[in-house]
């Protein structure tokens, strides 16, 4: 589909777009922290509670035999999509941040005082926080691949880290901060060759391109759905087979046993092992309707047409006297972090709020990136294939007038 | 006879009821006359995983032939599984593990039954495959 | 509100009664599963995000401010609804079984080899399997509180196991199963001269009538949205604040940490501190649209209605030769486990699953129970508000039709 | 003046925009004009959490009469925070500890400013609060 053409059409699936802030209409450019949902999402959650609604896997009865198959069939549209091996490497959770937990919690058990783990500097506190937990119960130790100033990891730097004491490397796939794509293929293969493994976090990757897990070779890959016109409270995690198969369950509960006794439990196969209790059901059918969604639109498209509103964003912003632009990599998807001056982030996001225009400011839940440029936070605009080049033009006139008023 | 007939006139048989409960009826009716397995037999490695009723199986061989025997504690499940032996039992191993059991959809079973569920019907079919597969390679 | 009066037009609230399933009217009695869902619970799901969709917490837009807003105002719902000190003892997860393992978790370190735990013989998977997991990293014993034909702890024997070793106590309001209500007053005020913790597993109580955690004086309160006409992927989490403050977090990463360094992180204050990631902000408010609903048609109301419906259930059922109901204290809601002669539990809920009739047959995740009564599962009816007294004479006509099939 | 009257005055003074960009400019305004706090007291101890930007706060009592100084790193930040100062600085500690500040809501600040959303602004009135209550107790 080519979007350009397309986009009143495409904008018209997303009634929030026609709403308005402040007696301006939207101009929502805040994507990377959630993305808008397509009244196709809307209507599955609301049919699913209509038709359907019922507990699954457990029942006899009509309702949760047809929720069960649906909900069983979303897993299949994710295995087929990141071209996974089997359905049993697909397991749901509430978000990405949940994903990531229940991977460094199986290696609670193996880690040990002595061996290494390995984080980028550009990852998001979600991809930090749980390992540094791990560090704590286990005695391991954290190494940081350093960044530059165009928002790139140092692959050098990392290479002379590896070593035979690395048993984990977690990087993610897309900043979120800065936008800058990094090189996970090489940085997967060069880990395995010390076999240790890899933790991708794919958050902001999945919404802007296609996805082989299979092909990256990735031992864990993670996202949420509400970054990709899913609903909120759904994740899922990637993993290979044998991996999960040896990690010890993360939480105890329903569904993930085989037998209970007081004496003793024995847990059931994957991917029940790692979905205790009742998942977010009618989440999980939505996600599945969003992912199909994005593929009718087509990733190829969707990644063609952010590169024109980025590369046409990056140009007019550059207009804007003494604005300076974090995160340069050649390679990034269309996120832009900027300040301007010396004023504060927190006071432009303010004022073009007041005009409908919606950005975030801060650190991004990536306050290491802040601490290297030595700035308390950035403005963030990141872009969705619902957006369009009127848009930009709102948000430069916005902070023009911003700026007027803040000199 | 050969397993693409089996199934053929199972799918004629019900193909005279109109409605499921007529179906059912028919499938208690099965169940019912399954003859009981050997208490010997009910062992807990003959025990079939993911079925919601206890579901036991085991396997001979004579003549080239591969046999069958299953009990379940449920009478609809001792049904569907006289069905499943019906065309796969007393069958050469080889034509066991091709088989392509279309019937099941064709009666109108996966929609309707919640075997499916908790992916009994489909680790039944799995278990005698193996067991097809392990006589063929002897 | 009269329920008698209003039974129709609160089923016009519920737009699935009003579907077919096998080309009969739905009958839904499996609400101990799952519940269903009122109009405004899935409109204000629609709304949310036609109108309001952004990731809360740390944006300075509109939309994020308007979110946060309401997702605040749901804590001060439940906060309110259960009679808690203050909002910063309301955690939102993603359902009962999650609320429970992060309890679970707050006892890693504290919890030693010869220390006791004490568990009912009463309790769903989800509120043993954690349990168990935590006994075997510390190296502490569970000790099991008996039942008795009836469906009933046996308090003597629990008075009898309760020592200096005792730590923690964690019960069911209600047993999912049988419906039993237990004397958990009685066994928190216990517990606390020994001065060990309780959690009471409230996943079956909330929906049926109302609970005071201060006069309780319960230490942990846990239950999920989607058992009182909330959406899936909801539980909250009630806990008494100084506890809360002394557990290390369940989960790492954004928004529950106040500031990260690669070499330190500090943690942010409650509530915050228990939710890392974007929750399921959709899931949370609609969550207190359906507390809103409940309490509108008046928890006293539907105590009331239940009883009734459960005493004529009870009674026709009772005109089923060689039926047996297992589960009969005087103190239960409106659950009712049973098996009718030796006839599978199986056969006879396929045979009326066909016939419109939802129940649940087997285990109902609590194995222990079934031990006890030596049978592998049991038929079970559950009832909501929005059932009537018709789909009574309906579901006693399909058992009659499915004993005379069977034998 | 009382606590009471120098609010009816800001919301006057708020009366005459028309839009809330005018009120912004305005608040900007008063943002500049804001003194800067010496070096020396923009410690850590000083700093708000809870807020965007960072705000520093602190106190000294004379003539039985509480004076705050305050700064941040943002001017919208500081604009409101010279509205809060100039209501409730330079009055008396169980005055500053009684007061209703409305005309936050009545100027439309609380829907208008995301300050409220990280609490910033509910925690400045806390910590000048706070100051209040220490100084009362002295
Ligand atoms: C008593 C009890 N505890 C815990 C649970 C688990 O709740 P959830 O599956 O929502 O986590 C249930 C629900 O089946 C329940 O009935
Ligand atoms: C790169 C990255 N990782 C992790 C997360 C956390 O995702 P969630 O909040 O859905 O758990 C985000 C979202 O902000 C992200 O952008």
């Amino acid at each position: 589909m080519d979007i350009k053409k397309n986009i009143d059409s495409i904008r018209n699936d997303f009634p929030i777009l026609s709403t308005s802030v402040n007696g301006n209409k939207l101009v929502y450019l805040d994507n990377a922290a959630t993305s808008q949902t397509p009244n196709c999402v809307i209507d599955s959650i609301s049919d699913y509670y209509k038709n359907l609604n019922s507990n699954i896997h457990r029942g006899v009865h009509f309702l949760s035999q047809k929720a069960t198959e649906i909900y069983e069939e979303t897993r299949f549209k994710f295995k087929k999509h990141l071209n996974a091996n089997s359905t049993k490497e697909i397991i749901f959770t509430s978000g990405t941040t949940h994903s990531i937990n229940l991977v460094a919690n199986g290696f609670n058990n193996s880690l040990k005082a002595g061996d290494e783990i390995i984080v980028s500097s550009l990852e998001h506190h979600s991809n930090i926080v749980p390992w540094q937990m791990l560090c704590e119960k286990t005695g391991a130790t954290m190494k940081v691949i350093p960044m530059n100033q165009e928002g790139e990891l140092n692959l050098n730097a990392y290479e002379d880290m590896l070593s035979k004491k690395t048993k984990i490397v977690f990087v993610n796939h897309v900043s979120n901060a800065l936008g800058t794509v990094n090189p996970i293929k090489f940085i997967i293969d060069r880990a395995h060759s010390f076999s240790a493994k890899v933790l991708i976090d794919g958050a902001q990757a999945i919404p802007h391109f296609k996805v082989d897990v299979n092909d990256l070779n990735a031992d864990f890959y993670v996202f949420s759905a509400h970054k990709f016109c899913g609903p909120t409270g759904v994740g899922i995690l990637y993993a290979k087979q044998s991996i999960l198969e040896d990690f010890p369950p993360y939480q105890g509960g329903g569904e993930m046993i085989d037998e209970v006794t007081f004496e003793k439990t024995t847990y059931a196969d994957l991917p029940n092992k790692f979905e205790p209790g009742t998942p977010n059901i009618a989440g999980v059918i939505a996600s599945g309707i969003a992912l199909d969604y994005i593929n009718g639109i087509g990733l190829d498209n969707i990644k063609k047409y952010e590169d024109e509103l980025l590369s046409y964003a990056t140009q007019k912003l550059k207009t804007i006297n003494n604005l300076k632009i974090y995160g340069t990599s050649q390679n990034k998807t269309s996120v832009i972090s900027f300040n301007i001056g010396d004023i504060h982030a927190y006071d432009i996001g303010s004022i073009i709020d007041n005009l409908g225009i919606a950005v975030r400011t801060g650190h991004h839940c990536a306050q290491p990136i802040m601490d290297y440029y030595n700035i308390p936070g950035t403005i963030r605009v990141s872009f969705c294939f619902y957006n369009n080049f009127d848009e930009i033009d709102k948000l430069v006139n916005a902070l023009n007038r911003a700026v007027k008023m803040l000199s | 006879m050969k397993i693409k007939d089996i199934q053929e006139e199972i799918i004629d048989e019900f193909g005279i009821f109109d409605s499921w409960m007529d179906k059912y009826e028919y499938i208690i009716e099965l169940g019912k006359n399954v003859p009981k397995i050997n208490e010997d037999d009910k062992v807990d490695e003959n025990i079939i995983k993911g079925c919601q009723s206890k579901v036991w199986l085991h396997a001979k061989k004579s003549n080239g032939l591969v046999q069958f025997y299953a009990d379940s504690d449920a009478l609809i499940t001792k049904g569907i599984i006289s069905l499943l032996l019906r065309v796969l039992s007393n069958q050469k191993p080889s034509d066991i593990i091709q088989a392509n059991l279309d019937f099941i959809d064709k009666i109108g079973l996966r929609q309707h039954l919640s075997v499916n569920r908790a992916n009994g019907l489909n680790n039944m079919i799995k278990k005698i495959k193996f067991y097809a597969i392990g006589y063929n390679n002897k």
